[in-house]
């Protein structure tokens, strides 16, 4: 069993030590799958990195203790860690589609690590291998083990990376963010391949992760990290169910229940800076055309891209990425749109903003249709009408123009505001409107953390006064805190000047808080649309009746 | 794998090659003849290698001098303008055949054909009749004392074996058997050639002269890079070296077990001026004249050159002035008009300031870079003593690939030239840069500058016909002095030859910078 | 796959004759060719009837429509300088450039690919650091002063190798080798040297970079998570990843090595296809010239060629599409 | 804190990086004396009156028979070498900064478009990029260089050779820059500030040279370092096989080609001084293009 004792990491930098995690304490013992839960930089990850001895240098354990079983892991000398690293202890990332050597087969991956640990003979590593295989579920190992990594999908790749980790039988595994990267169905396949394992192997788990409906339904026990250090650890019942630390709490509080609606979330430390000081903004938005309320019917839309062509004489077939697709937005609604990777969420987007060009069917935008993608000229109105927040605020805002700049652009640009002191100054405004000082005008991107760029990213959509406003997983890519404030903010935004918007989303949870109608999305077909809370309390299809079914989440009894 | 057990062999084979035995010779130069056509290009490098293998009716002595070579006698013919030639009997050919006043007659053909290159030699000749199998008489429009001289690069080559490898002409666009065979009289054959990599040669086991040399087998390369070529010598890979960078000597000399010979070319450098031309083309102040129409201007400018200098510093003292188109020794020079403007700039001036240039003028000034030893550094030099005298010359150098074009086509004020006179006497630069621009006539046909001076025109015919030695010295003196009275160019000196040689090897080094193999002997 | 090289075939026929175009424009210009071709005493005329007869006086679209169409006919001229057939000229020199570019080549891998593997490993080791500088040294001084440097130390003072040409070469099925005898390689080490000294800069900082950024990767922590033993890791996993970039780059660079065989060749008096070409350029031979031009692209286009090939060699994602 | 280092980063590795210092330092000290050599140099190598044959070959001051006037010697025309050296590199940088301006102007803008608009375009770009690569720089210096005294009155000629070096410089470098561009633009369009511009409906140049240029500047710096030392050694390359600059146009490479004749006649001032000259620029070039590459490449530190 893994004892970790008062365990701290620094990082020497240019100015002295960063201490990036401080005395933790925790235990795992073998067959237990532990779970470690905390926002990003919480230090979750540094604790594993610790454990496994694989520090990104110049890191280094400042002093506690870590011993797994009767060794001493401090004490080992490199060559003898070495040893332990998958012969004892081994890994999972998070990204399958990274983690495994593009260059080299399964088999040779495998039986290289199985002979690397035992002396098993070429023969024997091979069939220990494709038992492994056979063992996680994937069907006829025996050839399938000859395929490289890139002929597996996603959730085949992430079992190959754990059956590596498991193919020296060690007594633990930390598995870092292990389903992140993965759909919800193929990650409860993955969690019930893991908690089979700490079962059957009596291995024991570290599962890190910022998801607590992962936590509550696999881990049995539990720690709660913040900035480095332990908040609350525990058995995950107690834990989540009656928390007692406030951090945890206001956690619990933030996590989007996938059961119920609730009309807003209570948000720690919630800055109600958006009724002061953003008047002018607000007032500016207002003289718009507010009242008029634009929605968007789409009509047998679709979409398909050009395949990859291998022959001179015949076409490849066309891929098609959104088919026959029929949807209508009332004006001033929110529409939620969910589905999982590759179901077309994101083309629908694009196809509405013009970045692609659908090949069938109708789009009108408050009754006038939409031109489809080349063929919509520069200043065709819906240019302005329509504006999107993106999933990434890292990549959605130009790092190399200051906010002051990014902000003031769509209102010079559509030639709202002449003037370009008034500029500035309602760009300041709408700044404050959507949560944030003013003063930021004058900074750039990377001076701000990813919730201030995504309100950021709100700011500069409002500033185009748009009727239309599309969220393409505006949130995947915050904590739950985080997400709580920008999905309060965007409800907020809607009332107040009764926007229409198209949420998508991978997260039934989150779209269940936000959408008023909800479509569900697969394989670019629509395969049910109805009222969000009818829909969530009585599916209709079986592919979303499944959805619901596979996504993780709390016991009612924890609701707080 | 036969193949490669074969390589190894061959590799052995190549290896014992390289520690051959001491009459094995390698030579190298800077270029490598481009045929081995008697006939077909009229340059020296072909010519020089050439003399190796074929011989001429006459051929040049160590110091020049023509001498009986397939022709064992010459006279001059009665009763009409022309020369008798009486063969030498009993010589053959490479190939075995018999040498016969047919082949004679065939090669003149052959070399006055329109498709040879040397066939100006042939300008003069009217006729040429077969006597008998060992006379020839060779008829000329006029009389002629200068013909046996003007042809002692004219070589003989078998009727027969041409013939029968349909090389009856010289190669002209594709290339004949005779671009890569031989088959001549003279003391050397051809064993092997790869052209610009190795051409080796075998002496002729039946040559008809008694051999003055030890060599089993001489090994030429050309090696483009004077650096590398040097360290070539120096590391003992070749045994013999033409020409090396005069910068170089010192470095030669210093190393024990090698030599440097040092001798003069026939070749006379000279600074030409655009007589002819209206105006300057490349004056930034003068556009409307042509000061070098003024033999003021022309002197002004000898009288800027201080030539001890350029001996010093450039030449490393290896240079003899000149006063006209000829070196001393060159038949025709002329003793009385032995010297040449004085380094003085004040005169200089003075004589600017005479013809109404007194604060000077700019012009433009041509020079080859690849073409003459040091040409640029030469040119570089002259143009900074000319502007100390109010000459600013305008320097622009090129490789002499676009430099000839740029001269024939009158594009300069001033420009370089280096002449040596194909048959070593005075008449050839005469007849090629002094007399007027004559196309018909085919002469001043390198008298870029159009230079013209109606005695002089007169004067050429009667140098060509008289007999008499002094009285052709006499018209000969006068066409200098009236040229060195005019300026028509400025001599500056005669080239310098500097060849290099390992310590072992004898050898004679001729003025016109043609190597002899016959007179190598390796100790 | 097929359609790929086909495509790619097509493309290249493109560059070859674009490049044939440039190299033919190049002819009117580089100089007087006549002047070159006949000695001091040749009459005007007479060089004016040479003139016509070679068809320089021709317009400029018909001369280049009878070099291009006499070229796709195999029929590659003659040379203004030696007479000789152009394509026989060529021949006899591409195996001298070809053994010393790709020994070259194999020099720079041999040494830049372990050093730039050590430099990426130990960054900051004190060998790493003069390693770098040297390397960098090296390539900042001019390619003709290394040569003749190296002449003058190991041909002249020490007298160890040859200091010019190719020394015993060796007649393979017309190929003219000097890779099968000892003075042939002696011969050839301190051109091969010369030439190799920036490729081996090139592929060792390549090489190092790259390799730092694989050591970066997920699988190949997830590697060391596993215990894999440390040279498979840094040369199985870790060198073979970087491999692609390299390629390339190495590839793009062949082109050069072979140009810059131009300023080797004439140094060393190594006789291929470069020394032929300067000499060329001296004699205004144009025939040479631009055949040279076009095999240059040729070489470039093959290259390139199995470069692609390679690709699909050794990275399986461009070989087969996904099956599950 | 954070914002503090991030922000003052380049200079904080550079305040650490003891060869950049130095680099930047031999690399300024060049770049000044270049600058002002009509005012430092003791003669002007381009007014032929300034200096004499009658001077020519002297040793540097600290060997004997030198003349103190000349610190480091003169040449086989007289000129002083600290003066040759000081135009020399005057020349050398001019030439190599301005193909280096047109190669980037050249490849960025097609890379740029390319990257943007893909498809046709871009194949046809990319063609033409081969063609180039497929005549690698010597060659289409030599192009440019025959083109030039082809078609040009020889009048001009003269005046014109640096400009045409330049171009051929030029020509052979903008591939480079292209490809880089064309990549790194690939790579942008994915990003989603690219998205919102063009879905605003901006304008391509504005998206491109606004928006884009700006965030692939860094890889583009690194190579116009690398590619400024190589410029400057292709000149001396290209004098070296005559294709060059005019010998009485003092540039570091006529000075390395004039000085190859004196290897061996014991002048060696002549040769190694520009050469050393040369090394040192070219090096402490290429180590600041390290740490360029360094700075915008984090991961690599």
């Amino acid at each position: 069993m893994l004892t970790i004792k008062g365990l701290s990491v620094k990082f020497p930098t240019r100015f002295g030590d960063f201490t990036a995690i401080e005395d933790v304490d925790m235990t795992i013992n073998p067959g237990e799958i532990h779970g470690l839960v905390g926002e990003s930089g919480a230090g979750k990850s540094t604790v594993g990195a610790a454990v496994i001895g694989l520090l990104q240098t110049p890191g280094y354990v400042a002093n506690g203790a870590l011993t797994l079983g009767d060794t001493d892991l401090r004490t080992l000398s490199p060559s003898e860690a070495h040893k332990v690293r998958g012969d004892r202890i081994s890994m999972i990332f998070q990204d399958p589609q990274t983690s495994l050597n593009p260059l080299m087969t399964i088999e040779r991956q495998l039986i290289e690590t199985i002979q690397t640990h035992s002396d098993a003979s070429e023969s024997e590593a091979r069939k220990r291998a494709v038992d492994l295989l056979e063992e996680i579920g994937i069907k006829n190992a025996a050839e399938r083990i000859k395929a490289y990594p890139h002929q597996f999908s996603g959730g085949m790749r992430q079992r190959v990376v754990i059956a590596l980790a498991i193919s020296t039988d060690p007594e633990l595994i930390i598995a870092d963010e292990p389903t992140t990267a993965l759909d919800v169905a193929v990650q409860s396949q993955v969690l019930d391949l893991i908690q089979r394992l700490a079962k059957e192997r009596q291995i024991a788990f570290m599962l890190i992760t910022h998801d607590i409906g992962v936590i509550a339904q696999v881990a049995d026990c539990v720690t709660v990290m913040r900035k480095g250090r332990v908040m609350e650890t525990g058995v995950t019942a107690q834990v989540l169910g009656k928390p007692q630390h406030r951090y945890t709490q206001q956690l619990m509080d933030s996590v989007p229940p996938l059961d119920r609606k609730i009309d807003r979330f209570r948000v720690p430390d919630a800055d109600d800076t958006i009724a002061n000081n953003g008047d002018m903004a607000e007032d500016w938005l207002l003289e718009g055309a507010q009242h008029v309320r634009t929605g968007l019917s789409l009509r047998n839309l679709t979409v398909k891209f050009a395949g990859q062509r291998t022959s001179i004489f015949r076409k490849p077939p066309p891929y098609v990425a959104l088919d026959d697709v029929t949807l209508n937005i009332e004006p001033g609604s929110i529409m939620g749109l969910v589905g999982e990777s590759g179901s077309g969420k994101s083309t629908l987007a694009k196809a509405i903003t013009g970045l692609v060009t659908p090949s069938d069917g109708i789009m009108e935008l408050g009754g006038s249709v939409l031109p489809f993608g080349k063929s919509r000229d520069r200043d065709h109105p819906s240019r302005q009408l329509i504006q999107m927040v993106f999933q990434d605020p890292y990549s959605s805002l130009n790092s190399r123009h200051k906010i002051g700049d990014i902000l003031t652009e769509p209102l010079w640009f559509y030639g709202f505001v002449k003037d370009a002191q008034e500029r500035e100054k309602l760009a300041a405004a709408m700044l404050s409107l959507v949560g944030m000082q003013p003063d930021a005008i004058s900074k750039y991107p990377h001076q701000f953390s990813g919730g201030q760029r995504q309100r950021i990213a709100v700011a500069r959509a409002l500033l185009a006064r748009p009727r239309f406003l599309i969220c393409d997983e505006p949130t995947s890519a915050l904590d739950v805190s985080i997400q709580a404030e920008i999905l309060n903010l965007l409800k907020d935004l809607q009332a107040k000047f009764g926007l229409t918007i198209l949420f998508i989303s991978h997260n039934l949870a989150v779209v269940r808080q936000m959408a008023d109608n909800t479509a569900v999305l697969r394989n670019g077909k629509i395969e049910e649309v109805g009222e969000t809370n009818a829909l969530y309390t009585a599916p209709q299809a079986e592919y979303t009746k499944s959805l619901m079914d596979l996504t993780p989440m709390m016991p009612t009894t924890w609701q707080t | 794998m036969k193949t490669l057990k074969l390589a190894l062999l061959g590799g052995a084979l190549s290896l014992s090659a390289m520690g051959a035995s001491a009459e094995t010779f390698r030579w190298a130069s800077n270029t490598d003849p481009q045929t081995m056509d008697p006939h077909a290009v009229n340059s020296a490098p072909v010519l020089s290698f050439l003399n190796n293998v074929y011989e001429g009716l006459v051929r040049r002595g160590q110091d020049m001098s023509i001498e009986p070579s397939l022709a064992t006698s010459w006279a001059p013919l009665e009763g009409e303008n022309g020369w008798r030639f009486t063969l030498r009997e009993g010589v053959t050919f490479q190939d075995g055949a018999a040498f016969t006043s047919e082949d004679v007659m065939f090669s003149y053909q052959r070399a006055s054909n329109e498709a040879a290159d040397v066939r100006s030699w042939f300008a003069p000749v009217s006729d040429v009749r077969v006597v008998d199998d060992f006379t020839i008489d060779f008829v000329t429009t006029a009389p002629n004392p200068l013909f046996p001289d003007s042809i002692a690069n004219f070589m003989i080559l078998d009727k027969g074996w041409a013939e029968a490898n349909d090389a009856a002409l010289p190669a002209r666009d594709a290339e004949n058997f005779a671009t890569m065979n031989v088959n001549g009289t003279g003391p050397f054959t051809l064993a092997s050639r790869d052209p610009g990599v190795r051409t080796t040669l075998t002496p002729n086991a039946n040559w008809w002269d008694n051999v003055g040399h030890n060599v089993t087998e001489a090994v030429f390369t050309p090696i483009g890079n004077s650096a590398t070529g040097l360290a070539a010598l120096l590391s003992g890979e070749i045994d013999f070296i033409q020409p090396i960078p005069l910068q170089d000597i010192a470095q030669v000399e210093g190393r024990d077990g090698f030599k440097v010979l040092e001798g003069e070319e026939t070749r006379v450098i000279m600074f030409g001026f655009g007589h002819e031309h209206e105006a300057l083309l490349y004056s930034s102040d003068v556009k409307d004249a042509n000061p070098f129409a003024d033999p003021r201007v022309r002197l002004a400018a000898a009288h800027a050159l201080d030539l001890a200098s350029i001996d010093r510093v450039l030449f490393r003292g290896k240079i003899d002035t000149a006063s006209q188109l000829v070196p001393a020794g060159i038949s025709g020079f002329s003793e009385a008009n032995q010297d040449r403007p004085a380094f003085d700039p004040d005169r200089a001036k003075a004589l600017l300031a005479e013809a109404g240039y007194a604060d000077g003028f700019s012009f433009g000034l041509k020079c080859p870079n690849d073409r003459y030893i040091n040409d640029e550094a030469l040119c570089r030099a002259a143009a900074s003593m000319f502007a100390a005298v109010g000459l600013n010359a305008e320097l622009s150098t090129g490789p002499v690939r676009d430099y000839w074009p740029q001269l024939r086509a009158d594009d300069f004020d001033m420009y370089l030239l280096g002449w040596s006179p194909g048959t070593f006497d005075m008449e050839h630069p005469i007849r090629f840069l002094l007399h007027s621009q004559d196309n018909d006539k085919k002469l001043g046909s390198w008298n870029f500058g159009g230079y013209s001076n109606a005695r002089v025109d007169e004067l050429l015919p009667q140098i060509q016909q008289e007999i008499d030695p002094a009285a052709r010295q006499t018209l000969v003196d006068e066409v200098v002095a009236i040229t060195q009275e005019e300026v028509a160019y400025i001599p500056l000196y005669t080239q310098p030859l500097i060849w290099a040689a390992k310590d072992n090897v004898d050898l004679i080094q001729r003025a016109d910078n043609f190597f002899m193999l016959r007179w190598v002997t390796v100790n | 796959m097929v359609y790929f090289i086909l495509k790619r075939m097509v493309q290249s026929v493109f560059v070859m004759l674009a490049v044939a175009f440039l190299a033919f424009s190049l002819f009117r210009f580089v100089g007087d060719p006549i002047t070159q071709m006949t000695g001091v005493e040749t009459s005007v005329e007479d060089q004016e009837r040479l003139r016509e007869e070679l068809g320089l006086n021709d317009p400029f679209v018909y001369q280049f429509m009878r070099f291009t169409g006499d070229m796709l006919k195999g029929d590659f001229g003659f040379s203004y300088r030696t007479r000789q057939p152009v394509a026989e000229m060529i021949a006899s020199r591409i195996p001298a450039t070809l053994e010393l570019g790709v020994v070259a080549l194999i020099i720079s891998l041999l040494v830049g690919v372990p050093a730039g593997v050590y430099t990426a490993l130990k960054p900051r080791g004190v060998l790493t650091q003069t390693i770098l500088m040297t390397t960098l040294v090296g390539v900042s001084i001019p390619t003709f002063v290394i040569g003749i440097m190296l002449i003058f130390i190991f041909g002249v003072q020490l007298g160890w190798l040859p200091t010019f040409g190719r020394g015993g070469t060796v007649q393979i099925g017309g190929w003219e080798s000097s890779l099968f005898t000892i003075d042939g390689w002696r011969a050839l080490l301190l051109p091969a040297i010369t030439l190799g000294v920036y490729q081996l800069t090139l592929t060792m900082r390549l090489v190092r970079a790259e390799m730092m950024e694989v050591m970066r990767s997920d699988y190949i922590r997830f590697a060391m998570a596993r215990g894999v033993p440390t040279a498979s890791l840094h040369y199985r996993h870790a060198l073979a990843n970087t491999m692609v970039p390299v390629i390339t780059i190495i590839g793009l660079q062949f082109g050069g090595v072979i140009a810059f065989s131009i300023v080797t060749e004439s140094v060393f008096q190594w006789p291929g296809m470069g020394l032929l070409f300067l000499e060329s350029i001296r004699f205004v031979d144009i025939p040479v010239m631009g055949v040279y031009l076009v095999v240059i692209a040729f070489f470039f286009v093959l290259v390139n060629l199995v470069v692609d090939l390679l690709y699909v060699a050794i990275d399986p994602r461009l070989r087969i599409r996904d099956v599950s | 804190m954070i914002a503090f280092v991030k922000k003052y980063e380049g200079l904080w590795l550079f305040v650490h990086s003891s060869a950049a210092i130095i680099a930047a330092l031999v690399a300024a000290l060049i770049f000044l004396g270049a600058v002002f050599a009509p005012w430092i140099a003791l003669v002007n190598p381009y007014d032929l009156s300034s200096f004499s044959l009658f001077d020519g070959l002297l040793p540097p001051m600290w060997e004997d028979g030198a003349n103190p006037k000349f610190i480091l010697g003169t040449d086989d025309q007289g000129r002083d070498m600290v003066s040759s050296i000081l135009y020399g590199a005057r020349l050398s940088l001019v030439i190599g900064l301005s193909a280096l301006t047109i190669a980037a102007v050249l490849g960025v803008g097609l890379g740029l478009a390319a990257g943007y608009y893909g498809g046709r375009f871009d194949a046809i770009v990319m063609r033409i990029a081969d063609v180039q690569l497929a005549l690698p720089a010597i060659l289409t210096a030599l192009l440019i260089d025959g083109i030039a005294r082809g078609i040009l009155p020889s009048a001009i000629q003269q005046d014109l050779r640096v400009a045409v070096l330049t171009l051929a410089i030029a020509l052979s470098l903008w591939v480079n820059f292209a490809r880089t561009a064309r990549a790194s633009t690939f790579v942008q369009m994915n990003k989603e500030y690219v998205q919102a511009a063009i879905m605003m409906g901006q304008r391509p140049i504005r998206v491109m040279f606004i928006h884009i240029l700006p965030n692939i500047l860094g890889p583009l710096l690194v190579i116009m370092t690398v590619d400024l030392a190589s410029a400057i050694l292709l000149e001396a390359t290209l004098s070296f096989l005559g294709i060059g600059l005019p010998a009485d146009s003092p540039s570091l490479g006529t000075l390395i080609r004039i000085g190859m004749q004196f290897l061996l006649s014991g002048e060696w001032w002549i040769l190694w001084i520009p050469t050393l000259f040369l090394v040192a620029l070219v090096v402490s070039i290429n180590i600041l293009g390290d740490f360029l590459r360094d700075i915008f490449n984090p991961r690599l530190r």
